[in-house]
């Protein structure tokens, strides 16, 4: 196989882009739930 | 309501204005006057309820209300690297005036001879004041919402600013003021408001509402 | 309408004659850009010549974020950005007298930082036409999108770092394209200067419409 | 991290404090499955590009062209973002609602991601192919980079303490002129070097392998799916944020009429 590195370098820069986005995202999103009360969460009511 | 970035700096307003009064807004400082007076000039939005200034609604015709009044707030709204003179004739102009009205104007608040030609930027405080509301008196206001007028000026100049007052009021206009000078404006006899904590009320038990009809979430604000 | 806009024009020029901020500031620091780029390019005569458009029309973009800041804040500094507000002038008044005024100013400088890229630089002129005709389009491509961004800023509080990092990439357009237009003209490089002025009128008018159109809804809120 | 609370099926046990929901669970899992699909199909399936010209030299971009499959799914995410961007803000801008702003804010941040990943990838697999990290004679590379300077300005502007609606009108304004920008960086510049090193439309001109397409075609999909599972999460999060300052502005309402010593019930008097 042929340009390695670069291989290695663009998949693990694009997934570690994506998990570092995301992992921000959804801890923000857990500490910003706290302390919003349930009835206001519409999308996690368990008829939705 | 009014929202000041997240802060709620009017909570609720019930209030009514007749054509040609003179209101009093007395309250401490922070207390909502000087958002009060600039929702008036339609400068801020409702954040629920309505209101509605010389008859325009301020929800929707706030346009309409701004060319209509005139607002003496903590800052001069004039340039400092032009005249006295080209400042209110800037001003006129704007309005639609004509320069007999600048000269008119600048007679009347005293700023005639070398004084008229000076720039506004090495003029005295009370001197800028002055020139202030003569490019406010050129655009002939219907109401005049003036904060704190008196505030930092000499006796020559709060002398000029009654004046203003007692004549605005003569001519058929509107005036609302927040001054901490109340024995001077004792003598035009104006309806005393009270603002505490963002709630307005009017003191005068002869107001045309009674208390009940101020809700929360509404403010009632007219002036027709 | 128009009478309110040169209203403003008149205004705005005779603020900037009277406080010079543009001939005793603005001014020199495009020039110490220049003379920057003299010393970055290590004397090489030839290569300052072929730069010298590039090098031109950047710190012309340089000095022009300055003086779109400083004529918001002329508005802002004292509540006269309130009260143009309440006079009830018409918001494409207001949009197209601060754009002129803004316009003038950069022709202005223009000139004077032409002929120090004269001097300073050695480049001969072959196209006066085209010369004049890109540094007045270019002029007015900069000022309608630098006064619709400088409007979308102020009042935001940090201007001064924002104005830069949204007019900059929006204005790239023109640097590409007036540097292209006095390239030939300086007869440095063989461009079609005359198409490229195509450009710059377009942005110019693109930018022009679309200021007048959204200047209202950016005034309309306090 | 308190992981047990979101691996729960959420139902029964209370609301979980997340931003999750069964749709972005589904969409979650199928990422991750057709993730590890795209990598076993790019490393194993895929063969590497190459061709045999006239003389007999064998030419291409040999192994590099698995960079592909990151690089052009990234660039259609980056190009979905600003798109969605564009048409919220003008959406905003007709409706005024809370929604399309919180829309335009949530694209647009994803959009930046993926154009920064576009930049990067691009400039990783241009230096075995076009033996050279950026090459400003490209058309497509040079927008994508004023594309997601503009955006990031747009960010800037975004992050500053403002009143909610004041910034919600100027980001609108910004992210439409930024779009209208684009077409003219792109014209621009395409004038500006009247050559461009880009495979012309890859998926047409040039003879591309089955392989090669059908695993492009796969990547799209996966990134898609992840485009809809971040979206959802960052809005969300967006509305968690507006939920937390119409909270704080109801509590120092309290305490504005507490001031002016009113009981806090509609219609109430002391």
């Amino acid at each position: 196989m042929t340009h390695v590195g670069y291989l290695i370098a663009g998949w693990s820069i694009s997934v570690a882009a994506v998990v570092a986005y995301a992992g921000w995202v959804l801890l923000r999103g857990r500490s910003l739930s706290r302390r919003v009360p349930e009835n206001r969460r519409r999308w996690m009511m368990p008829d939705d | 309501m009014t929202l000041l970035g997240r802060f709620p700096a009017l909570a609720g307003v019930d209030l009514d204005i007749t054509p040609g009064e003179i209101v009093l807004l007395k309250g401490p400082n922070g207390a909502g006057k000087t958002t009060l007076l600039r929702l008036c000039a339609g400068l801020c939005s409702l954040s629920t309820g309505q209101g509605w200034v010389l008859g325009h609604d301020l929800n929707s015709e706030r346009r309409m209300v701004r060319r209509r009044v005139a607002l003496l707030g903590h800052r001069t709204g004039l340039y400092d690297d032009l005249t006295v003179t080209e400042n209110v004739a800037f001003w006129a102009r704007a309005a639609g005036a004509d320069s007999t009205d600048v000269y008119e104007a600048l007679e009347r608040l005293s700023l005639t001879g070398r004084l008229a030609d000076t720039r506004v930027g090495r003029l005295s405080a009370g001197q800028r004041r002055r020139a202030s509301i003569a490019s406010l008196v050129v655009r002939r206001p219907e109401l005049w919402l003036l904060d704190e007028p008196h505030a930092g000026l000499d006796q020559q100049s709060r002398d000029t600013v009654d004046t203003l007052v007692r004549g605005a009021a003569t001519a058929g206009a509107t005036v609302v003021l927040a001054t901490h000078e109340l024995e001077r404006i004792a003598v035009l006899e104006p309806r005393v408001v009270s603002v505490v904590g963002g709630v307005v009320r009017a003191d005068d038990p002869t107001d045309s509402q009674g208390p009940d009809a101020s809700s929360d979430a509404e403010d009632d604000r007219r002036v027709s | 309408m128009f009478r309110d806009a040169w209203l403003i024009v008149g205004k705005d020029l005779r603020i900037e004659m009277r406080s010079r901020v543009g001939l005793n500031q603005i001014v020199p620091f495009a020039v110490t850009v220049l003379v920057l780029f003299a010393f970055a390019l290590d004397t090489d005569q030839e290569a300052l010549r072929t730069y010298a458009p590039g090098l031109f029309w950047v710190t012309v973009l340089l000095a022009a974020l300055l003086a779109i800041g400083r004529s918001f804040a002329v508005d802002l500094a004292d509540g006269a950005a309130d009260r143009l507000l309440l006079s009830g002038i018409d918001p494409i008044a207001v949009f197209g007298g601060k754009a002129v005024a803004i316009a003038v100013q950069l022709v202005v400088l223009e000139v004077l930082l032409g002929a120090g890229v004269v001097l300073l630089f050695d480049v001969t002129v072959h196209r006066y036409g085209l010369l004049v005709c890109a540094g007045l389009a270019a002029a007015a491509g900069v000022a309608t999108a630098g006064t619709l961004y400088g409007a979308l800023v102020a009042g935001l509080g940090v201007r001064e770092t924002l104005l830069p990092v949204l007019l900059l990439p929006v204005v790239a357009p023109v640097l590409i394209g007036a540097t292209r237009a006095f390239q030939d003209a300086f007869g440095v490089a063989g461009a079609e200067g005359w198409a490229w002025l195509g450009l710059l009128a377009g942005f110019a008018a693109i930018y022009g419409v679309f200021g007048a159109l959204s200047y209202g809804a950016l005034l309309e809120e306090a | 991290m308190t992981t047990a609370a979101t691996e729960s099926t959420g139902i029964g046990d209370g609301i979980p404090a997340t931003t999750s929901s069964k749709a972005t669970k589904v969409l979650g899992w199928l990422t991750l499955a057709g993730f590890a699909v795209l990598v076993a199909l790019a490393f194993a399936w895929v063969p590497e590009d190459t061709r045999i010209t006239e003389q007999g030299d064998v030419v291409g971009q040999f192994d590099a062209v698995r960079l592909m499959f990151v690089h052009v799914p990234s660039a259609i995410l980056a190009y979905t973002g600003f798109g969605l961007t564009f048409l919220a803000s003008l959406a905003y801008l007709r409706w005024r609602t809370d929604w399309w702003d919180m829309m335009a804010h949530a694209s647009a941040e994803i959009g930046v991601l993926f154009g920064g990943l576009t930049l990067v990838t691009g400039s990783i697999w241009g230096r075995p192919t076009w033996q050279t990290w950026w090459e400003w004679g490209d058309v497509r590379l040079v927008t994508t980079l004023v594309m997601v300077l503009v955006f990031i300005g747009y960010l800037a502007v975004r992050r500053i303490p403002a009143d909610v609606a004041v910034k919600a009108r100027r980001s609108a304004v910004i992210a439409l002129v930024g779009a209208v920008n684009i077409v003219i960086v792109n014209r621009s510049v395409d004038w500006w070097e009247n050559r461009t090193l880009h495979q012309q439309s890859t998926l047409i001109a040039r003879k591309i392998r089955d392989e090669t397409l059908f695993t492009l075609s796969f990547s799209f999909a996966v990134g898609m799916v992840l485009f809809a599972w971040l979206l959802l999460h960052r809005f969300r999060t967006a509305y968690l944020q507006s939920q937390i300052e119409e909270l704080e502005v109801n509590e120092a309402l309290a305490e504005r009429r507490a001031e002016a010593g009113i009981s806090e019930s509609p219609g109430g008097r002391p």
